[in-house]
């Protein structure tokens, strides 16, 4: 029993570090460097940005 | 983000925060909860709740295999939230200890019919829960349960005259001369099961209404 | 299942138009998507259609409880689970599970790692599925809600998705684009989860059953996250990748993404036990639940002014893409029932929706106006390119939207209301209890009418799969460019 | 599809111009009014956390601070007034227990459960014979508004108390159009007092022997246990006999 509390207690005091660390080392290592770029990721040179796709019904309509 | 680490640390720790919260410490707190002992006005020993007898046990089975918990629920709520107990369907809140020995628990989430709880007390009748389970029109017109015909055998009536068992079905309901409808076994283990199903013991969590509320009302006079 | 399987003959990557070799790294890709993508869509959409009979009886059953009352297989304790098993684990899953594929592959840049691991994990999928629901229908049902398939049959379903998952992560490592897109965190958020709560639920509830009432907590954490640990991120994950790529124009703030994100991975699997609001369950249980159903105001707020905001000045699009429609309809519906089940989890309104068919009907919007609906989007957009075949009706197309969304509205909007009535009636202790019942009546009937419209709509969107994919076996037409600049095709002058 | 989009040139360029004024996609920093919301949010969960987790204790099962229990069914209802609290009462224990056969409009089921509203054994003039049905049940055929009963009611003796029955009772006799004499606990009192020996269903015929109203019926009559009768037969006795009889009783 209060080993086990022992153990919860541990527990909830170190995901947190573990987090923090996580979080310092991500920094460090630029994951959040131009962490925006992946905005663009589902575009290609093929379907880039600007080119809507998959129109298909209603084209005799006078909106385009 | 470019790289994995992160996201699967993050993906992990996340679940594992509720699976420790929501799975682990309420197996810690009510896993090893058992029944209540206690003396009752004749100085014997109680014990509540106890295991079902074999016959109430194979009838949990049918209400488990027939899907009553989608219609019906097994819990009642505490006084003032809802009208469970306003209702009659149960003299107190349910707490945890009164489902130690139900695998699986059916607490059930809908009350397209109404609570279970406590029907072993409110009906212990088994001509009613045969006629019931046979078509509920015959008890309750205009109910929305279906009837289970396939609970239950119609034959040739014996020279005695019906069964014991045999329902008594008049009117609409009738299933013409000669013949009788009796429960076949799953039936009856199904009402047996019904008729365990009660919880007007005293817990200390959660005791009944005190007798001195009960005796302090007392009717008018004539 | 059978019909998919023939299919594939035709479907191998040999018969792809020569001007298409021009393509470059998508066309691979989509390519290689064909067989296991297909595999798990097609019967997706097989389960979908007997989901939606079961559904059908279902609904008939608890208006009229004569109905199809003397088959013991067919009684409304067996049907009602099954239905949510076949629409679930069948249709809702294995759909998912396709469009995750195709997804991850395009989003990592790499060609289908092992198709043939794919394909196997979805047959295996199906053999598991069809034993269990059999199996409920023969009574073998555990009664425990969202997780009634017998025992027998989900180590099945376990194996085939772990290998889906071993693929996951194979096609991760391989990638050929380092960053990571939102739709990715998502996917590969809801892969790893999925696991992870099916597993924990499958021991401490078939296995070696947890005493008492531990059971009900594992049973609503499990049945919660299953909608907001793996369908939810799946949908999300859709809706950034397609409402961008249609319009042409990227999400609108990626920071919000990343708070949208980790505020649902942070509290979505907190939510569970606000079904058990005046349960047998210590109060603090409780408490926490309904907290975390209230922060989940975070991630919804955001993921819905992200969307919104992408989608400003774009919406007369809605007009031309169908897939624009369905994932746009699913959007606002994912906002409309995350709302819904915040207020829903606050005690007060708990004790008046709690036990109701209002609960039903949020659910549906969840899993149908949300999940589903961006499901068909996601499936209008992928299959034309994994098979290089266009839609052959438009005409379909448009009674498959209009049919879902009507009958969508007529199934949420006056269940969600008869239930409020039902719940405020059953709480009033002077209503007899049968009056109670009588109110919900007309309700469930127009349930069983919208029924019907979801039904024509699921009905027309297979056909015209079905039609796509017998011209798979004919010569290769090039009916695209008509389509997009209004000729009349012979698929148009067909309808 | 890709090819066919391409050659779609008008809604191609018209997409292209519009995103020209929009070039920062993507970049939207956070709006600081999602970090107050947050913020706000992240206070009440403290809050309500601290407020309603009953201390995180496993045997605490009520937020009693958000739904203060209204005082127990007993005691509430109108006020203090005893007339309205036995009424309430009445009306939740018929729902609880009767309503199931007889119906919650009280008219029963033709043919299966005799009907209670108008019916002449409730408007009995005393409630001597309800009592006894209630306490110990009532089987075989029985006649009621003309109308022929077979079936069995089963005994309430243990699963309500007297004055439980007391106001079922009540509730009954001055309901659906019914208008007779309240009925008391004292009343039920003696009755169970009398036939505690008592064990098994009533019948139709054994109860028609019994006076509608006033005091315990006469012994003789339903085999009942008052004090005067115990008298007289224990003068019956022989000496030895009743020596032998009281050491028996006292232990």
């Amino acid at each position: 029993m209060n080993v086990l509390a022992i153990l919860m207690i541990g527990g909830v005091l170190a995901v947190p570090a573990v987090g923090l660390w996580a979080l310092h080392w991500a920094s460090c290592n630029g994951e959040f460097r131009l962490i925006d770029r992946a905005a663009l990721l589902p575009f290609d040179e093929e379907e880039p940005v600007g080119q809507p796709t998959d129109l298909i019904l209603n084209r005799h309509s006078p909106t385009t | 983000m470019r790289y994995g680490p992160l996201l699967f640390l993050g993906i992990l720790f996340t679940l594992a925060s509720s699976w420790v919260g929501l799975v682990l410490m309420p197996n810690r707190q009510l896993g090893s909860l058992v029944a209540n002992s206690s003396t009752n006005a004749t100085g014997a020993i109680v014990l509540y709740p106890q295991a079902r007898s074999g016959e109430a046990q194979q009838g949990a089975e049918h209400y488990r295999s027939l899907g009553c918990i989608y219609c019906h629920s097994q819990q009642i709520r505490p006084d003032g939230f809802g009208s469970d107990i306003a209702r009659g369907w149960g003299k107190r809140r349910t707490v945890a200890r009164d489902y130690v020995y139900d695998k699986p628990v059916m607490l059930g989430t809908s009350r397209t019919g109404p609570d279970l709880t406590n029907i072993g007390e409110r009906q212990s009748d088994y001509a009613w829960h045969y006629a019931h389970l046979y078509d509920p029109q015959i008890t309750s017109k205009g109910s929305l349960m279906p009837p289970y015909p396939f609970l239950f055998q119609k034959r040739k009536m014996g020279q005695g005259g019906p069964s014991p068992d045999a329902l008594k079905l008049a009117g609409e309901f009738s299933v013409g001369e000669g013949w009788e409808v009796v429960p076949k076994p799953a039936a009856r283990q199904l009402v047996e099961y019904l008729r365990s199903l009660k919880t007007s013991f005293d817990l200390p969590e959660a005791p009944l209404p005190k007798a001195a509320e009960v005796t302090d009302a007392q009717p008018p006079a004539k | 299942m059978s019909s998919p399987s023939k299919t594939f003959s035709a479907l191998m990557p040999g018969d792809l138009p020569e001007d298409s070799s021009k393509r470059a790294l998508l066309a691979e890709i989509d390519a290689s998507c064909r067989v296991p993508v297909l595999f798990f869509v097609v019967s997706g959409l097989l389960w979908l259609l007997a989901g939606t009979a079961l559904a059908l009886v279902t609904s008939i059953k608890l208006h009229s409880p004569g109905f199809l009352a003397s088959w013991e297989f067919l009684t409304f304790g067996r049907v009602r689970p099954a239905h949510l098993n076949t629409v679930i684990y069948g249709f809702a899953s294995q759909t998912g599970i396709g469009v995750t594929l195709w997804l991850m592959c395009r989003l990592c840049r790499v060609p289908f790692v092992a198709p043939g691991l794919a394909t196997v994990a979805a047959l295996f999928w199906n053999i598991g599925l069809t034993v269990g629901v059999v199996g409920i229908l023969m009574g073998d049902s555990t009664s425990i809600e969202w997780l009634e398939m017998p025992r027998y049959a989900t180590p099945i379903l376990f194996v085939s998705y772990a290998l889906v998952a071993v693929w996951a992560v194979i096609t991760f490592r391989l990638r050929q684009e380092r960053q990571l897109y939102v739709s990715q965190w998502y996917l590969l958020a809801a892969l790893l989860w999925f696991p992870w709560l099916y597993a924990t639920a499958q021991i401490m509830l078939l296995i070696d059953p947890a005493r008492g009432v531990v059971q009900a907590a594992v049973n609503w954490w499990f049945a919660h996250n299953v909608l907001g640990l793996w369908f939810t991120p799946i949908g999300l994950a859709a809706i950034y990748y397609f409402i961008p790529k249609v319009i042409g124009r990227p999400i609108h703030s990626y920071y919000l993404s990343v708070l949208g994100f980790w505020s649902l991975a942070l509290f979505y699997n907190w939510n569970g036990l606000h079904h058990l609001t005046g349960g047998p369950m210590p109060a603090w249980m409780i408490t926490v639940s309904i907290v975390a159903s209230v922060m989940m105001l975070i991630p919804v707020t955001t993921v819905a002014i992200n969307h919104h905001l992408t989608m400003w000045g774009h919406f007369e699009k809605l007009r031309h893409s169908p897939t624009l429609r369905f994932v746009v309809l699913g959007a606002v519906c994912y906002t409309a029932t995350s709302l819904q089940g915040v207020a829903n989890s606050f005690r007060g309104i708990s004790e008046v929706v709690h036990f109701t068919h209002h609960t039903i009907a949020h659910a549906h919007l969840g899993l149908y106006g949300f999940f589903t609906m961006v499901m068909f989007g996601s499936l209008y957009y992928i299959v034309p390119r994994i098979t290089q075949r266009e839609w052959p009706s438009l005409g379909l197309i448009s009674i498959h939207f209009w049919g879902c969304f009507l009958g969508l509205v007529l199934y949420v909007a006056p269940l969600s209301l008869g239930g409020i009535l039902q719940g405020l009636a059953m709480n009033d202790a002077s209503v007899p209890f049968m009056k109670v019942v009588e109110g919900t009546l007309p309700w469930l009937q127009i349930r069983t009418l919208a029924g019907l419209l979801l039904a024509l709509g699921h009905v027309a969107f297979v056909a015209n799969l079905v039609w796509l994919l017998a011209r798979v076996f004919g010569p290769y037409r090039k009916p695209v460019v008509a389509i997009l600049t209004g000729i009349e095709t012979p698929a148009i002058a067909g309808k | 599809m890709d090819r066919g989009e391409a050659t779609d040139v008008t809604a191609m360029h018209a997409a292209i111009v519009r995103e020209r004024p929009d070039p920062v996609e993507g970049h939207e920093p956070l709006n600081l009014w999602v970090v107050v919301f947050i913020a706000g949010l992240l206070f009440w969960a403290g809050s309500y956390l601290t407020q309603y987790s009953g201390g995180f204790r496993s045997d605490e099962f009520s937020e009693a601070q958000i739904n203060p229990a209204p005082p127990p069914v007993e005691a509430g209802g109108g006020a203090d007034d005893p007339a309205a609290k036995a009424a309430k009462e009445g009306a939740i224990v018929f729902s609880t227990y009767c309503a199931a056969c007889h119906q919650a409009d009280g008219n029963g089921v033709a043919g299966q459960f005799p009907p209670l509203a108008g019916s002449e054994w409730v408007l009995a003039d005393g409630p001597n014979r309800m009592v006894r049905i209630v306490l110990n049940g009532l089987k075989g055929p029985i006649k009621v508004k003309g109308g022929d009963y077979n079936n069995q009611m089963n005994a309430f003796r243990d699963s309500m108390d007297d004055r439980q029955i007391a106001n079922v009772l009540t509730y009954v006799r001055n309901s659906w159009g019914n208008k007779a004499s309240p009925v008391t606990a004292a009343e039920v009192v003696a009755i169970r007092t009398a036939e505690a020996a008592r064990t098994g269903e009533w019948t139709a015929e054994e109860l028609e022997k019994i006076p509608a109203s006033g005091g315990t019926a006469e012994p003789a009559a339903v085999g009942t246990l008052t004090p005067e009768a115990l008298k007289e037969a224990l003068k019956k006795l022989s000496p030895d006999d009743l020596k032998a009889l009281l050491q028996d009783v006292s232990k």
